[in-house]
């Protein structure tokens, strides 16, 4: 729900009794909730961990023994470990993008929303791929519980990172339109926070479910 | 203590939005916003005991034949889920969205269009619950719906998709508004109204705001994991391949015992309100009930396994969590101790109002110590999923949170109308509710100890629970009847019950220094809060001079209301202050309120489309439409500013 | 590092909101070097992910180790929780860290962790 | 014992209201908790009674002083405004330690308890295994190769450690008079021991909630004399008393869950001599020994009915050889079915249907005319010709024999 704290802060220009803004403490919130959220998808992704009862399985390969067919390893490590470092860089041009907004800097505010905003669609890209290529090598969302909880969690971690990005494309289109000021630094600043958490899920998620075996 | 100045004389132009039904489809007050939980939330509340009352119907005498086996088991599921997520849940809410605002002394929440938007998808995913009986296929796998029974392999049926779904609606609204008021109490409250201010209901709020935050997200994907077992085919529940039906009861409990607090507290909140009015003493060890509030949420997210002790956890995880439930008795003994002290002493008035609160402590803690008899785990092995358990969980549910919710309605109601809610109705009501609600559950008991297993359809002749059913389903007639009472009671002193003024109670906290309605800005001037309970400071200082709750030589009050001479301290019988006409409007005040929009209603609408796209035949043009249509307004509602520019 | 970067800024946008605890934010000087530490750590992980160190006991706990740095200081610096008001370190914290326990116990209740294989 | 002799007696006097009330609502308690037959029973009922008795303790004293507080402090006319008091730390550190310590006198026995109960079974127990399935029991005694359904034999004083699986959904085992309860879970085998202290027939239930007929997943137990044990063995170990002709079909797959028992094997181990007539011999529980709320009174469907009950046994047999029963039910040397119960000595047995209905020719004739009418959901088809979905078309003579043939098969 958090975007729809984006405008509706309705104490924005009140008083409020802390001092800070109404709308990042919403975010703040959300964020702790969201915790709990992709606690939950990891901890089921780690549950489930060696009990499918056929493969393909993430790390190591697998013969149906009943039809013979042979299935290699499924997580690879290069491809994601590239995507990971992609998202890193997204937020490193999020922060900039933020100063940038806050210093009222018209034009590197763009540009940085805008790499931001690519580097998110960059790694979902690898995402696609990856999912694709999965599935080319029989790992379906049904096919076991490891293709089950992978596919969720990381499929819920991708559809966080579209969000982020429709959210950047909309600052970024009223950057454009209106140009964002000093005044705007505060919508910004949770964009930039749901940005880095996202990010953050993402740093954990790549060493429980792809480093870790 | 709240200063507030006499408005100016009333500028009455109506603006528009301000009545018929369109206000209320427009709504953002969150008073309205509040009724409109209200008025709901009991709808669904008969709904739920009508269910009750056809299931002790075909209790009533062995092997009854009242409904079919089938019909049965929708009707205890839906009554389950109906009381929890369409009854208790929403009234708190009710009271959330009225009286959070008016007893920190704000305007309105936080995000008073988010507001209005978790109401609306309230609404709809209760709609959507139960449209499941036009189908004759409502939720009939228990209301904490166990996999694998509710894999699509054992409920192939509609059922459970309308379970997943409703309950995934539902869980959107329940967040939202969590997130609203986690703002608003931090960020809205009045000048002075310091955290250890906070008048007890607000806090017990604003703590079950934390459990709702915390535990929802984990119902949220387990039905997630079972949305798409049900809709896609994955396996997360599908014993064949190799899943753990543990797996589910595990997240369902880490989110069902967090609920069950999400359900008493905010009435332990509204009892913390009650009783010191009518006991005129200040409540007993107000920082222990705070802190114990906090120690219960925080305990309660260690105790979810208590539901599990039969499912073979071992000994070690039965003990640890044997232990953690104990340990919640003693915060909640506290509660208890501490409302008996604010009482001991006091000079009690028993209004209907004060009589339910009274309910509250004497019914929870009987529902209490048999939790205590659940949470060890040898001696649950012969409990659990027996009558016994039926029996203290509504002793907790109805003894506890619908006794504190009677309580709050009936004295916030001339707050809410300007009306008193007649006393005599009242009585009947609590002394007919009391009587039947212990006739109902008490025998409960010992038909568990009996060995009468829960949720069953029908039970056998001289299984030596005839009586104990017989029993239970007169007392089951007795709730309807005094049920009855309320709705009537209810609805004819909204038109004509007596004139209530500011303050008909006596009461201590801001709320009552404003008008009954308050005018849709509350507050004329925010107050500026120097106490926990500045009306007293203020109407009798000599009580409460050299109390530590006040402040030496701040003892005036000034109730803000049309053309009333300040330090007035009202009674019943100032009528004519009373009708909403005579609070000068918002623009007269120069206070800017929100423009009223139904975009947040129109994107709730639109929020549920998807979902129904998917149960009905997945179809997929349906589920994208409804999403396109959920983008577009949602980007219409958060591109247009909450206030006109100014 | 930080302290003379986060005041020059604090100047800079004063003028944004009321409240500079809000906005006493590091800036490229800072972020530059956050980064940099960043990309080392990851390019740590997947480094041992290839050496012997995967197959001893030690691999585990040292990715662990890596990818909390990693995830702190992402919420400190480009969170700037560091910078920020207590109130919001306390809304992520605590939820996070019941999170965690409860994580942590679920892999108990499921066998995947015990005290003596730990 | 004697510390639970000694709570009982505390216990009485501590909660005679509620005791009195409690015995008002049950004059006749088959299936109450209390007083149990087994060590395990008894090792919960005295951590029940202490419960019951500190639970009734702060009962009392939070209901006592808040009635007294009702009382003493209501308002009166003209008595002053109450002194303005906000707590007393010490009372408030006293009351949140007279519950910690109530609290641990609950915890300290619990934790005792929960790891005698739960240590493993000795090594000499009797295994049984419980298989639930939607809506019936499955009963399996892998020492003796024996496969029963719906009523169980045990030995008094012999150790009896449960192996609790289910087919299908979670169920869970329940006799409330010889212990408390474990859940069936799917993937997953859980155990129970006990050890019966008396010969006695016992009610039993499912206890967690497993879809339509929830309420009518009952069955039997009866705890009976080693001797009378072994008899029962035996006589389960021969084949059916109607030994009808016909060759031991090759043995039904053993490994698959919910097998039936090893027919082959066994068949040609056993003699098919029919059943000694004694009363007893069988190691039947005797009839005249049957409690009167052992024996179901489960009305039956309005409408549905039998035109007669009774049929040739022998004719009963070749319909049954030749119909769809087979299909599902395992009758030693005669049909290797897996679906539904093992009726090789359904005769023999006092309920039927999941111990919904007694077993006589009527019960098993409706039964078997119109299960699903008989029991919600049933995955047993409907037998009678032209009812709806019917499976065969058998009309009410045929029944009969098939009926008749069953009974026999003592
Ligand atoms: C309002 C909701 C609510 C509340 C507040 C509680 C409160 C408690 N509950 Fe309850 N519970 C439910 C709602 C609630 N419960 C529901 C709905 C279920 C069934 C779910 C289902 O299966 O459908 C359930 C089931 C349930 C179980 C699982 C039983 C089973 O299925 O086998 C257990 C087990 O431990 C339990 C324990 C407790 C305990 C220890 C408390 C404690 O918080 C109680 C603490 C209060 C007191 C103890 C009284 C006051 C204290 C004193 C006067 C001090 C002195 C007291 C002592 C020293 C004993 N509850
Ligand atoms: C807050 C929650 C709540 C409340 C208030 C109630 C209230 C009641 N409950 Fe229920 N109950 C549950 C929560 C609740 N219950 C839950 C969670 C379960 C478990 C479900 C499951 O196992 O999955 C359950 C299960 C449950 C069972 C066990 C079913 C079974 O296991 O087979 C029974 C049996 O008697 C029962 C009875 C009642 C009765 C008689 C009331 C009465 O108190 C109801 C009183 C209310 C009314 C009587 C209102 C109706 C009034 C009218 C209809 C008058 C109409 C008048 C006008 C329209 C003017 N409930
Ligand atoms: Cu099997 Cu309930
Ligand atoms: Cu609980």
């Amino acid at each position: 729900m958090a975007s729809a704290a984006v405008a509706d802060a309705h104490a924005e220009h009140h008083y409020t009794s802390t001092g800070l803004s109404s709308t990042k403490i919403a975010i703040w919130a959300f964020i702790g909730s969201e915790c709990f959220f992709f606690a939950s998808l990891i901890s089921t992704y780690l549950i489930y961990k060696g009990r499918s009862v056929v493969g393909p399985f993430p790390h190591e390969a697998w013969t149906n023994p009943a039809t013979g067919q042979h299935f290699k390893a499924i997580l690879n490590i290069p491809v994601t470990s590239a995507s990971t470092f992609v998202l890193l860089m997204s937020s490193l041009a999020m922060v900039l993008a933020h100063s940038a907004v806050v210093r009222g800097d018209r034009k590197y505010s763009k540009i940085w929303l805008a790499m931001t905003a690519l580097l998110g669609a960059t790694f979902l890209g690898f995402q696609a791929y990856e999912f694709t290529s999965f599935v080319h090598e029989g790992l379906t969302i049904k096919t076991n519980l490891f293709g089950s909880s992978f596919f969720i969690l990381t499929g819920f971690h991708g559809a966080h990172v579209t969000a982020g990005v429709l959210w950047l494309m909309t600052l970024l289109f009223i950057d454009m339109k209106r140009g964002l000021g000093p005044r705007d630094a505060i919508n910004v600043d949770i964009c930039a926070l749901y940005w880095h958490f996202v990010d953050v899920v993402w740093i954990a998620i790549f060493t429980l479910v792809y480093l870790i075996q | 203590m709240a200063t507030t100045v006499a408005a100016p004389p009333f500028a009455g132009t109506k603006r528009k939005y301000e009545s018929g039904l369109w206000s209320w489809l427009a709504t953002t007050d969150h008073k309205r916003i509040g009724q409109l939980y209200l008025y709901t939330a009991l709808t669904w509340f008969l709904v739920g005991g009508l269910e009750a009352a056809i299931i002790r119907t075909q209790l009533y005498g062995p092997n009854g034949r009242v409904v079919s086996a089938e019909t049965y088991n929708q009707l205890f599921t839906m009554h389950g889920l109906s009381m929890i997520f369409l009854a208790i849940m929403p009234l708190s809410a009710a009271f959330f969205n009225f009286l959070i605002p008016l007893q920190i002394g704000a305007r309105d929440v936080a995000f008073p269009r988010l507001n209005a938007f978790s109401y609306w998808v309230f609404l709809f995913g209760s709609l959507v619950l139960n449209a499941s009986w036009l189908f004759h296929a409502a939720p009939n796998g228990g209301w904490f719906g166990y996999a694998p029974l509710s894999t699509p392999q054992f409920s192939p049926g509609l059922n459970m998709d309308f379970y997943v779904v409703g309950l995934q609606i539902l869980g959107v609204s329940t967040l939202a508004a969590g997130f609203n008021f986690v703002t608003t109490v931090i960020n809205m409250r009045a000048p002075g109204m310091h955290f250890m201010r906070m008048p007890v209901f607000t806090w017990a709020a604003f703590v079950t705001q934390f459990l709702i935050i915390l535990s929802f997200p984990i119902i949220t994907v387990a039905i997630t994991f079972l949305l798409f077992d049900r809709f896609f085919g994955t396996n997360f529940y599908e014993i064949s391949a190799g899943a753990d039906p543990l797996l589910w009861q595990h997240l369902f409990w880490l989110f069902g015992h967090p609920e069950v607090y999400i359900l008493v507290l905010p009435a332990f909140g509204l009892v913390s309100e009650v009783l010191p009015t009518f006991s005129r003493k200040p409540l007993f060890g107000y920082p222990v009930m705070v802190y114990s509030l906090i120690l219960i949420a925080f305990l309660g997210f260690g105790v979810w396994a208590h539901h599990m002790f039969a499912v073979g956890m071992g000994p070690v995880a039965d003990s640890i969590f044997g232990i953690t439930t104990m340990l919640i008795a003693i915060p909640t003994g506290v509660k208890i101790f501490n409302w008996l002290g604010t009482m001991w002493g006091g000079s009690l008035r028993f209004t209907t109002a004060c009589m339910f609160a009274i309910g509250l402590v004497g019914l929870f803690t009987i529902g209490g110590i048999s939790g205590v008899m659940h949470s060890s785990p040898p001696s649950d092995l012969q409990q659990t999923d027996s009558y016994f358990i039926v029996a203290h969980f509504h002793y907790v549910l109805f003894g506890g949170s619908m006794m504190g919710l009677f309580a709050g309605i009936y004295y916030y109601f001339p707050k809410m109308t300007g009306r008193l809610m007649s006393e005599t109705l009242g009585k009947w009501h609590f002394w007919l509710t009391f009587i039947g609600m212990n006739l109902t559950f008490f025998p409960m008991h010992f038909a568990g100890l009996d060995g009468m297993p829960r949720r069953i359809w029908s039970y056998d002749n001289n299984q030596g629970w005839n009586l104990d059913n017989h029993l239970s389903t007169i007392g089951a007639y007795i709730l309807v009847v005094a049920t009855a009472i309320f709705v009537v009671n209810l609805l004819r002193s909204r038109k004509s019950g007596q004139r209530a003024g500011n303050d008909p109670w006596g009461a201590p906290t801001i709320e009552w220094s404003i008008p009954s309605p308050p005018p849709e800005y509350n507050f004329a001037r925010i107050p500026t809060v120097t106490s926990r309970y500045p009306m007293w400071d203020a109407k009798a200082p000599h009580l409460t001079s050299g109390v530590p709750h006040s402040k030496e030589g701040e003892k005036e009050i000034t109730v803000s209301m049309a053309g009333k001479p300040t330090g007035h301290i009202s009674t019943p019988s100032d009528v004519e202050m009373n009708a909403e006409d005579v609070h000068p409007s918002a623009e007269s005040l120069g206070i800017h309120m929100p423009t009223p929009t139904i975009k947040p209603m129109v994107a709730a609408f639109a929020l549920t489309i998807p979902f129904i796209g998917l149960m009905w035949h997945k179809s997929l043009p349906v589920i994208l439409l409804g999403a396109v249509f959920f983008a577009v307004t949602l980007y219409a509602w958060l591109l247009t500013p909450v206030e006109p520019e100014h | 590092m930080t302290a003379d970067h986060s005041h020059s800024q604090t100047t800079i946008d004063a003028h944004g909101d009321a409240h500079a605890v809000e906005h006493t934010h590091p800036d490229w000087g800072t972020y530059k070097w956050v980064a940099l530490i960043l990309t080392l750590i990851t390019v740590a992980e997947v480094w041992i992910y290839y050496t012997p160190i995967k197959e001893t006991r030690l691999f585990v706990p040292t990715l662990l180790a890596l990818s909390v740095a990693k995830f702190a200081i992402v919420v400190m610096f480009y969170m700037h929780l560091k910078y920020d008001a207590k109130l919001f370190r306390g809304l992520f914290v605590g939820p996070l860290t019941i999170a965690i326990l409860i994580l942590i116990s679920l892999l108990f209740l499921f066998g995947h962790l015990s005290i003596h294989a730990a | 014992m004697t510390g639970y002799h000694r709570a009982r007696r505390l216990l009485l006097a501590a909660l005679t209201p509620v005791f009195v009330l409690g015995l008002a609502a049950c004059s006749d308690v088959p299936n109450t908790i209390f007083g149990a037959h087994s060590e395990f029973g008894h090792e919960i009922d005295s951590l029940t009674y202490r419960l019951l008795i500190l639970g009734g303790l702060v009962f009392v004293l939070v209901e006592g002083l808040l009635i007294f507080v009702l009382i003493k402090f209501r308002a009166r006319p003209g008595n002053p405004e109450p002194k303005q008091t906000h707590g007393n730390t010490t009372l408030e550190v006293t009351w949140t330690l007279i519950p910690a310590v109530i609290l641990a006198f609950i915890a300290v026995p619990t934790i005792k308890t929960i790891f005698k109960t739960q240590a493993p079974a000795p090594a000499n127990a009797l295994q049984v295994e419980v298989i639930g399935h939607q809506w019936w029991w499955e009963f399996r005694y892998p020492q003796y190769q024996v496969v029963t359904a719906n009523e169980l034999y045990l030995p008094v004083g012999r150790t009896i450690n449960f192996h609790l699986k289910t087919n299908d959904v979670i169920h869970s085992f329940w006799i409330p008079q010889l212990g408390g309860k474990r859940d069936l879970v799917s993937n997953r085998t859980n155990y129970l021991w006990f050890t019966p202290d008396s010969s006695y027939a016992w009610n039993g239930f499912c206890a967690e909630y497993c879809g339509a007929s929830h309420s009518n997943m009952r069955f039997k137990v009866f705890t009976v004399s080693p001797q009378q044990f072994e008899a029962y063995i035996a006589h389960q170990k021969t084949g059916p008393a109607f030994a009808a002709a016909g060759a031991p079909v090759p043995g039904a797959d053993t490994s698959k869950k919910g097998a039936a028992s090893p027919a082959g094997q066994v068949a040609a181990a056993a003699p098919t001599t029919p059943a000694p007539a004694a009363e007893g011999a069988d190691g039947i529980w005797p009839r005249d020994r049957v409690p009167k709320w052992l024996i179901p009174e489960t009305p039956t469907p309005a409408g549905l009915t039998i035109s007669t009950v009774n049929g040739d046994p022998a004719r009963g047999a070749q319909l049954f050889k030749t119909g769809a029963c087979i299909g599902c039910h395992t009758i030693q040397g005669v049909s290797p079915g897996v679906i539904g119960p093992n009726l090789t000595h359904v005769g023999s047995r006092y309920t039927i249907a999941g111990g919904l209905y007694p077993n006589d020719m009527k019960h098993l004739a409706l039964w078997i005319k119109d299960a699903p009418a008989m029991k919600p959901g049933s995955i047993m088809p409907a037998m009678g010709k032209g009812l709806p979905h019917a499976m065969g078309a058998y009309d009410d003579q045929q029944i009969a024999d098939i009926a008749a043939y069953l009974s026999s098969l003592k």
